[in-house]
């Protein structure tokens, strides 16, 4: 969970790849840039816009969107990103050799660990960051990896794939087989990264069973930087005894995803207020 | 940089450039040097900490952003014990502290605590944040009350005291001119207009409050035009705000009566909005051969 | 088209969607069929001719339009005798005529008037155009004054009675309440906000009145905001406006609480936005099988 | 005078040519449009943008643009084009094939007439409607074309050129050539286009030696098609007789310069006004 200074930069898109659905992948190259990151941190990042736009008016240069550091190899970091809207879009439209203007690295990143049997979950665009980080983690510990997503253009490679709609792997909820696998694959941790129903489910699931549990949580972001507080989502601090009522009282802030996550302990997020 | 010298009140500035309460904080440091800005206006502080609002907090809409953070901050103790310490160690520009309270009583409590401590240039009342039920706006919007906080504050200090205003209300110029009678040494306009969106499909709000602040381009024809009606109306000097993304932007308030400006929203649009600003007024007015003074308050209708 | 029924108090709309004031005319009716609306609102007629404000009236900014025509029109009696007529022989859609006065016997004088006239539906009441100073604002800006207008006027007519409103308000709902109160049949909202521009080269206001009234895509997240708050706060159907352009837009005002929407700054950069709208929002509906009474004032916090 | 009902339409660009300085001119083809149209007439134009622009957010979509008639031949129209601002860069982006979005024939247009001495004064970018009046009326009149611009880019094919920093032609303000050549070349009748200050000295010129003068004059815009009163100007409408002072005062109304012009008769506009 180290945290470094985050840089602001344009950098030329060194290649681009395309994948199944709304899914595609930009590729920058940064050799310094890379030895700042970890597993878990992510980035702001934008079509190349101008402040200048807006007095054209041409088009208004709109906010920064976080994407997780997919991959970091050799200098190179990739972002695996899915078009779902206005910024995405923006970010598809990215050829080769165009610019992408970047913020970061961001956020505290997953804590690395050794000689455990892990399980990766990843739903949907949860995936991204979960591969760096077994990537980070492959070599000193056991690893297993879950992923699940509506259909067929929503999977990637990994160790056990559920679909919505059946149409890849298994049929149904990914989480229908984390108990089942967490038990089976002897796992004594839990990393995730998706939707929040799904996270909330399995954070669930990984306190019945006792198993540690950090979860990637997302947030729609202003700033990405700690400044704004619009990216909060409820986190226990501590507990408070109420000594009458013989109770612990859970106390609790609104912590920033940007900046004391993206990655939280899954006991500490106050699950039913999401 | 002499070029860009003005003044708020009794506050000297290097820079006509500042920054907007809540949208900027010493990490955006990390990106620029200090010295483009005149002034550091720190997030509003009030007495008790606040948890803030419910997410989600924020929707950038098609001209701008809605926020709702609900003033989330750690309290005036905290803010004295651990973020004033850290501001005075980094800053070499004036620091301004916004604060703000659901009484005139809890504002005076606020400075007087505030006074005892050093490295602070001055206050910034904030009486206009619209995602503060009953508390902040109930303040914004009633010259009378204007009136007394600024009355009952003034005698506390001998700094800046700069009042800022909603853009919610009906007559901007009279609360102007209520501060102004009231003691305030500057006013700063505009806080956020009130703002929603909704998800078509589905018809959820996509603010958990419902109703957030608007900010950002979409809102500067009205920040415009409330700074205008405002430098008409007082002698008081004037740091604007509302939508200025551009160094074009910034001369717009500027020849409508600002003194001074701030950037908000911009700083997420980009974080080197302010040295941006800043490099864009400096060559106008060189090229122009102007000083700010040929431009402030200069606007011909 | 069954399934785009609406109403409006009294009135009963074959689409949601219709056309604000000041915005659209018989000329744009050469560009697609009226079926696609609702109702025909037209410019707001005076009393007396007004010749207008002085150009340049009109400014388009980064996200809408500023304008200062300040109302100018033929006055009431050219109305009946040259404009009415013409409306009636092309309209099969319901006709509203939008009035304003500088008093409310002169809102009574133009509705006892018209009153003698057929092919009328109803009448939107316009007391919240913001370039006429002192007349329409004057109004729109105190409950009192709207109750005792709505008071007035409503035993004059049987016909819809809608009040236009100001968003340059400290509080909507309590002047939505007295119109309510008043015997108003229906809430319009919103005029433009109070908007500016200035030339940055020369300071120069880019309107000739300096202020003017700011309208368009940029208002969205306010308008919304406020008929919403509306919404909450009374019965009346709405009627609402504020920078929609998309079917997308028209839904999050209905979701709000609109039962109708009206489209105003859209016809200039669309003259084909109304049946764009319409069949957008007919497929969403068909889509979705849902009607427009399960969206309108649906919308979840 | 003719209105026809304008139409809305979207076009290919049939061709672009490039000119010097920020000038272009884009040409399309559509022979019934092309039937519809006469000289001073103008079209409300705007390089192809969708409301739904604005939904997705990536650019807004804004006004059309007024542009004149330039010429009008065998079914193609071209408009001659000075880019000076966010509307007319985007248009100055478009390539042959682009579509282009029109509203029109717009404006009353010029009066046709036959046996004159004709002079054109144009200025700038008023240049281009005089070009297709100038086409209509030279088998039937005499005709002579005194242009201005602010410099050798400004300038255009005609009979006398002045600029004002003397690159091309004669040096100085156009209009300091018009009293001598309407005397000079026996001009009755004057037709102008150009910056308003140019026009209103030209109207004093023609006034005072009693020449007929009908100018077409500029207006920012937003429907163009006479609804939103936003492109007013002020003019003359009738004159009232004030006995007791003996002197006929103006009546005066503002027209609108999409709908009842752009072409005044230049007496009737109320100068002092502009
Ligand atoms: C720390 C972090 C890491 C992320 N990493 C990645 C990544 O590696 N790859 C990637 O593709 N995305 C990632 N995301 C999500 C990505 O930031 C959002 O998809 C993006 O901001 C959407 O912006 P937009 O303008 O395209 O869509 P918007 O216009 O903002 O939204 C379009 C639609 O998507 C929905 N939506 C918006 N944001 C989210 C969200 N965060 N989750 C689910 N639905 C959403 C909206 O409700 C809306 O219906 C990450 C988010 C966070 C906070
Ligand atoms: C009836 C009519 C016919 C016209 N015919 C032509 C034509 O054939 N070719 C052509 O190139 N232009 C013509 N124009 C002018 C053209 O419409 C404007 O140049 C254009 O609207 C500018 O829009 P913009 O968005 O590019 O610039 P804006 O952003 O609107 O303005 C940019 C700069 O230009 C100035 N400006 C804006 N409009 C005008 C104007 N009308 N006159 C002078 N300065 C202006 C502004 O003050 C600003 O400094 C015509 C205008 C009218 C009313
Ligand atoms: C995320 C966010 C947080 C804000 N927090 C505060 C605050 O704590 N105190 C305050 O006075 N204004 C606050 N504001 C309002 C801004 O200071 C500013 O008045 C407003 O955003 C208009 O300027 P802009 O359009 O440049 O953003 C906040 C605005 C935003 C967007
Ligand atoms: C050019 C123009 C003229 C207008 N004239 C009137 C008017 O005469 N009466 C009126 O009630 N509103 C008038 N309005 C306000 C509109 O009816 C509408 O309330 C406002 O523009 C907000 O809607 P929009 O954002 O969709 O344009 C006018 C607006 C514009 C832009
Ligand atoms: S996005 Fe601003 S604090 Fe996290
Ligand atoms: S531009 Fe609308 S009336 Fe002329």
């Amino acid at each position: 969970m180290k945290q470094n200074i985050p840089v602001r930069l344009d950098r030329r898109i060194y290649s681009r790849e395309e994948l199944c659905g709304e899914y595609f992948i930009l590729w920058i190259w940064d050799d310094n840039l890379s030895r700042k990151c970890h597993p878990g941190q992510f980035f702001e990042i934008r079509a190349h816009a101008s402040l200048l736009d807006a007095f054209d008016a041409r088009s208004l240069p709109k906010l920064y969107k976080p994407i997780s550091i997919y991959d970091n190899a050799d200098g190179r970091i990739g972002f695996f990103i899915k078009k779902v809207g206005a910024g995405t879009s923006a970010l598809a439209k990215l050829k080769a050799g165009d610019k992408l203007e970047l913020i970061g690295p961001l956020g505290n990143g997953f804590n690395p660990v050794s000689n455990k049997r892990v399980l990766l979950l990843s739903g949907g665009i949860g995936y991204p960051p979960l591969w760096y980080l077994q990537k980070e983690l492959i070599n000193h510990n056991k690893i297993f990896w879950l992923h699940g997503g509506a259909n067929q253009d929503d999977v990637f490679p990994c160790d056990e794939v559920w679909t919505m709609d059946g149409s890849f792997g298994k049929k149904g909820m990914v989480t229908e087989g984390l108990a089942p696998l967490i038990l089976e694959k002897k796992i004594n941790l839990v990393y995730s990264c998706g939707p929040i129903p799904m996270l909330k489910q399995a954070a669930k699931i990984t306190r019945e069973l006792g198993i540690r549990h950090y979860t990637s949580l997302e947030a729609y972001m202003a700033c990405g930087i700690g400044v704004c507080h619009g990216c909060a989502v409820p986190i226990r601090t501590d507990t408070k005894e109420d000594i009458e009522a013989g109770t612990s009282i859970p106390q609790w802030d609104y912590l920033r995803v940007c900046k004391e996550g993206p990655v939280f302990n899954a006991e500490d997020v106050m699950w039913s207020m999401l | 940089m002499k070029q860009l010298n003005t003044s708020l009140g009794k506050l000297k500035l290097n820079s006509p450039v500042t920054v907007a309460s809540g949208t900027f904080d010493l990490e955006n440091l990390d990106f620029f040097g200090q010295d483009f800005l005149g002034a550091f206006i720190c997030k509003t502080i009030t007495r008790h900490s606040r948890i803030g609002n419910p997410p989600p907090r924020l929707y950038e809409s098609e001209a701008g952003l809605i926020n709702s953070i609900g003033l989330q901050n750690p309290g005036l103790d905290k803010f004295i014990s651990d973020i004033l310490p850290r501001l005075n160690a980094a800053l070499n520009i004036p620091l301004v502290v916004s604060i703000s309270g659901s009484s005139i009583t809890e504002f005076a409590e606020i400075i007087c605590r505030l006074e005892m401590e050093s490295g602070i240039s001055g206050y910034e009342l904030n009486v206009s944040c619209p995602n503060v039920e009953k508390e902040g706006i109930a303040f914004g919007v009633h010259p009378e009350v204007v009136f007394e906080l600024c009355k009952t504050l003034a005698p506390f200090t001998q700094k800046e005291l700069i009042v800022k205003l909603s853009p919610n209300v009906t007559d901007i110029a009279a609360i102007a001119k209520a501060a102004e009678a009231g003691g305030a040494s500057s006013i700063a306009l505009i806080n956020t207009l009130w703002g929603m969106a909704i998800d078509y499909k589905t018809g959820r709000s996509q603010i958990k409050m419902g109703v957030g602040g608007y900010s950002g381009i979409g809102i500067k024809p009205v920040a415009l035009a409330l700074t205008y009606k405002v430098a008409k109306a007082v002698k008081l000097p004037i740091i604007a705000m509302g939508g200025i993304y551009t160094w074009q932007d910034a001369l717009e308030f500027l020849w409508a009566g600002a003194s001074a400006i701030a950037l908000g929203t911009a700083n997420f649009i980009d974080p080197l909005a302010a040295p941006k600003v800043f490099a864009g007024l400096q060559d106008f007015l060189a090229e122009k051969k102007l000083g700010l003074q040929d431009i402030i308050g200069k606007c011909e209708v």
